[in-house]
């Protein structure tokens, strides 16, 4: 039990915090927009070049091979350095995991660092109008065709989709319910790609309609039929460590309480000193959590309270930023974040569904 | 002792919401012009002048509908603030919906100030004829600032040259206007909680109506519970806005209100999942307004904070 | 719509204040001990004799026939005077409604004025091991006798039980759930009480076990195997405007208001007044309420909303006093005060219900 | 870096488990005596004294041990303060388990008092060999005063005459015992989780067993989030509390640490009901423990305050 950072973490974080004061950005546009969207592609391209994009990926993709523990590091110097969201996000956290480990070494020598580099930005495709947190209702299907399979359905909410190169998503391939679904990686090129405008008016989502969109055996990831259990993979890695880095969370609270010292109402000061104390708690689970899987102990259902905590923490905080700036977020980042954070609690199996998931599987509540 | 509405009162907010019901555009002309002709922005005005000759908590049903509404346009600041500020000529025009009036907060900030025809700065007072003439006695200027509602732009106000003083008492106008905002805001709550039980009826996910889930349910009775609990503050504040207990009843009013708002909203947004998320629902006109306003006014914030320094200095009981 | 007091309630309200400021009682031991039980029924006997017990009753009974508003106005007055819990509640807000409603005119005349004049302290006895908010699975059941019934079967958690002379309750005198109830008042003479030690150690519930209890015909409160309908109508009045009037909430709110300012921590003085606020809420509401009733419209399922609201109310004001105080809370009326407020969300069916209530019943979701 | 407990701080704690599970009377005389055997009372006495030499963060288990069990008798006070403080044949007495220590408040409260042989009143100390004698040279006073467990009975402390001077630092024996408090709390806030758990697995109510309704499911889902989540910053505190943050960090656990067992304490009382509200059941032990604990070393009120003055004060980043 102890929380000493050795003499290598210390010296990594000593290098990213420098390189970080020296080269972040400011200010880039929304990457929900066109401009913004290339302007944070470029940002991360030049990440990768320092090899910061993916610290923790073996080097052979462009990574370092760092520890949890650096990652974490990188993490919490990335976002208190006030660096920009992630537009590979969806790639690197919800696909590459997938790809470690469900996919061949062609697939992975193919993609994983042309996603490092920011040279494919990956849009997620889980949703369909009929099946939101529900997967298992999922309809679209691919039908077998000469050397691949063609694309058929209605997929929806798929973020980033509005610029993004390629998508990953299941499909149906036989049978019904869990089974016969099938994961898939595909290139928008012949996907009809239509945005969806947010609550601010840019376009972080889209529909994707597919009409025999055609795709090789070599875009199938991992066994035909066997989507729903990687992705379930998937969906356990999106709501794990890596989804939600603290060093974001923090970054905020810590903002958060400047804020609300100059406001000068001790009541919005408390509720910020507790916001950053939830962050800092947040963080020490965290280090916790990155030491069992270092020791190679599965997360499981427990990644369902994080899941819940961090999501219901980011809403908090944005929330009191909306109190103690009223009409004056509009137009400021914590505007952007106060809507982003409503959707915390949405995405990612909404927080019902993770409080089922605690009740049910970690306290061993009857179904 | 009757803490309920009249029939007239109550009708009054009916006739309203079935206007509005009718028409919607997006900074609300077609509206204010048929509310105009029901006698709606004249309502607080006396009938020796063509007004209705409401008080204010006789107005707060059709205030609360043009909530549900999510009404566009400087409502409140034309038919509250200005009907106790402005006299004469100006008033005239006002009560028949002809004149429309923008207030501006302690931050030189106001809402739709580019369709008002007179501006409130206080103390100071201004009419926007001369804007258009970018001559050197430009009285009025305004700079678009960034706003959380497309629907309800902000400006920041500056009033230059021969403007003139308020004769109505800003004081009583603010609180009216603050009382009236929080009945908008109790109208849209309630239209919030409507739309996202019928939504939960009818959506299903795994296999049945997510109106069927407790926890769905129960976060859906605790906004009606908000919301049934804000409302009478907001009724007492319009009855009391005037006395040495005003200010606190106030602030606890639009607090309350505030609030209630805020968890439908939320609440709206959680059940609607990645759908309410979007434009592509009207859903959405109604967030950014209930955002909107409850920042509009005074925060709960500021509210809270100003209940907390007089909840000692007026008296609390009977 | 007005708040405006007529000349005739405002000259009853300065009655009462003053009575009360003369009369009213300081520190009576607990209502739940042999000392204090005895001290209580002799204040409300003051009381009586004052017509002052049950204001709202008519007079041929103890009471004045005053007006909703009269009451609540009483109500107000006496919480604001510091003067103690009714020991006879059960009976008055419980029982009472149900005997104008459903007693015969002898049941009326022989155990109202007893009632009023705290001659006799009536308990409840709703619960059974095996029944909680689930009335429909009750199990004790009545037996035909001559010219009576005979009890049998075991009921718990009756509050006031432990030294109260009578009770009332529902036995089974056929069929099964919902039907064959029936609606029995009892003297507890000959039921074996069994006093169980509540947190604060003493005893406000009890066990009764009837063992072939005789009770005679004239004890029947309305028709044999209605006693779930009426039971039904009696817990809405338990639910409704009379379990708990905002005076007590007002009473309560004042004074924390009081002990917050003089502690000195801005947070906690927010918490006071956020919570004086929400008991004028209730106040107000209840106004409107009473006009209703008093104008002859039902309140139904919307008295599960008060329900909810004053019980959370009530629990928050009271952790708030723990907070304020500590360990100084106890051997005040402030820790008292928390352990009955702990209850609040659980007796009159517990808050859960109550949401379910207002889900379904008042917003029309599905069941 | 490893924020986890080592197998042998996790086995120190279930050792502590067993023995506890296997004893309990009204004031803990049993468990003392067998945790005494153990070497428990000793753990953060030096090696070279007779003692196991533990840091604060090593015996964070076996003190939630002492939690989980509602342990009777000033387990904090001897184990954490009194070890800290003492020093000479009362700190080998101590750590052999056969002297007992109870820690006077600001307020001049002590907890078990009157099983103390060592009461310790900042800044001075005094055995309590003279109390029973009466006479004048009595150096202890002990007066009753209201507590809120029956089996934690509180005490005005008055030390008279011949007291002597504390050698160890007040300020880092105090933050320590709060942590470990803290400690005991997350202890208590686990045994009321797994209790309440399986007791709705088991109470049927309208026909189910009540602990398969979603609003139950959710509750005792955000009983198990608050104890998940105000563990980590006990155990930092743990590790942190002599540090210049050391302040800072010790109240926020004891805060978070204080909510989250009120809250299971709460949500125990709910699922239980009526049946929760009485003595009939084991759990009154434990839901009295968290409230007179949660106030002991400190309300949350109290070190939030403390949170809230020094976040900008000392460094908030890594």
């Amino acid at each position: 039990m102890d929380l000493d950072f050795t003499p290598a973490e210390q010296s990594f974080r000593a290098e990213v915090r420098s390189w970080l004061a020296e080269h972040t950005p400011r200010h880039l546009p929304s990457l929900d927009t066109a401009d913004g969207f290339a302007a944070h592609r470029a940002w991360e391209a030049r990440l990768a070049a320092e090899r910061l994009s993916v610290v923790s990926w073996p080097e052979e993709y462009g990574g370092r091979g760092a520890s949890l523990i650096e990652w974490l590091i990188f993490e919490e110097e990335y976002w208190a350095a006030g660096a920009p969201a992630r537009v590979t996000q969806n790639g690197i956290f919800l696909l590459a995991p997938t790809l470690f480990t469900y996919g061949t070494p062609e697939q992975r020598a193919t993609w994983l660092p042309r996603m490092a580099r920011a040279d494919d930005v990956w849009a997620q495709a889980w949703s369909e109008p009929g099946a939101g947190s529900d997967l298992a209702a999922l309809t679209s299907r691919a039908v077998r065709a000469d050397g691949g399979w063609r694309l058929h359905g209605l997929k929806t909410w798929s973020s980033r989709a509005a610029y993004a190169g390629h998508g990953f998503g299941l499909f149906r391939t036989s049978g019904e319910r869990h089974h016969g679904l099938t994961y898939f990686l595909f290139p928008l090129d012949d996907v009809e790609v239509r945005p969806i405008a947010q609550l601010d008016g840019e376009y972080g989502f889209a529909e994707l309609a597919f009409d025999g969109v055609f795709v090789p055996d070599s875009m199938v990831l991992g066994d035909v039929g066997q989507g729903w259990r990687i992705a379930m993979a998937t969906t356990s890695s999106e709501r794990g460590l890596t989804l939600r880095s603290p060093g974001r969370f923090l970054a905020t609270a810590s903002r958060l309480v400047d804020l609300a010292a100059d406001a000068g109402d001790p009541v919005l000061l408390d509720r910020a000193a507790r916001c950053w104390t939830e962050a800092e708690a947040y963080r020490l689970h965290t280090f916790t959590t990155a030491r069992r899987l270092m020791d190679g102990t599965e997360i499981g259902a427990a990644s369902s309270l994080g899941k819940v905590f961090w999501s219901e923490l980011d809403l908090r905080m944005h929330t009191l930023a909306m109190d103690l700036l009223g009409d004056r977020a509009a137009g400021t980042p914590w505007y952007d974040g106060f809507l982003f954070s409503l959707a915390g609690p949405i995405y990612a199996g909404t927080n019902e569904i993770q409080r089922n998931i605690v009740a049910e599987r970690v306290l061993g509540l009857p179904r | 002792m009757n803490f309920t509405f009249t029939d007239d009162q109550a009708d009054f907010g009916l006739v309203v919401r079935d206007v509005l019901a009718g028409c919607r555009d997006d900074r609300g002309a077609a509206a204010w012009q048929r509310l105009g002709t029901l006698g709606f922005f004249g309502m607080l005005v006396d009938d020796s002048r063509g007004g209705l000759g409401l008080r204010l908590a006789d107005a707060l049903p059709a205030l609360e509908e043009t909530g549900r509404a999510a009404m566009p346009g400087p409502v409140v600041d034309t038919a509250v603030a200005g009907a106790l500020l402005l006299d004469g000529p100006e008033l005239d025009k006002l009560a028949a919906g002809a004149l429309r009036v923008a207030v501006a907060d302690s931050a030189s900030t106001a809402a739709d100030a580019d369709l008002a025809d007179v501006i409130v700065a206080w103390p100071r007072v201004a009419s926007r004829d001369a804007v258009s003439s970018q001559a050197p006695q430009l009285r009025v200027r305004l700079e678009p600032r960034p706003g959380i509602d497309p629907a309800r732009p902000l400006f920041t106000v500056t009033l230059d040259g021969d403007t003139r003083e308020l004769t109505g008492s800003a004081v009583t106008a603010w609180r009216a206007a603050t009382v009236a905002t929080a009945a908008q805001l109790i109208g849209a709550a309630r239209h919030l909680l409507d739309t996202t039980v019928a939504y939960a009826r009818e959506r299903t996910q795994f296999g049945r109506a997510i109106g069927g889930f407790q926890a769905v349910k129960h976060r859906l009775a605790d906004v009606a519970i908000a919301v049934e609990f804000a409302a009478p503050l907001v009724h007492r504040a319009a009855l009391s806005y005037e006395l040495p207990s005003g200010e606190r009843d106030v602030s606890a009013a639009k607090a309350a209100a505030n609030d209630a708002a805020r968890l439908a909203a939320e609440a709206a947004l959680q059940v609607h999942g990645a759908i309410g998320y979007t434009h592509e629902l009207e859903l959405r006109h109604w967030l950014t307004r209930v955002w909107s306003w409850s920042a509009a006014y005074g925060t709960s914030a500021t509210h809270r904070a100003r209940v907390r320094a007089l909840v000692r200095e007026v008296p609390r009981w009977p």
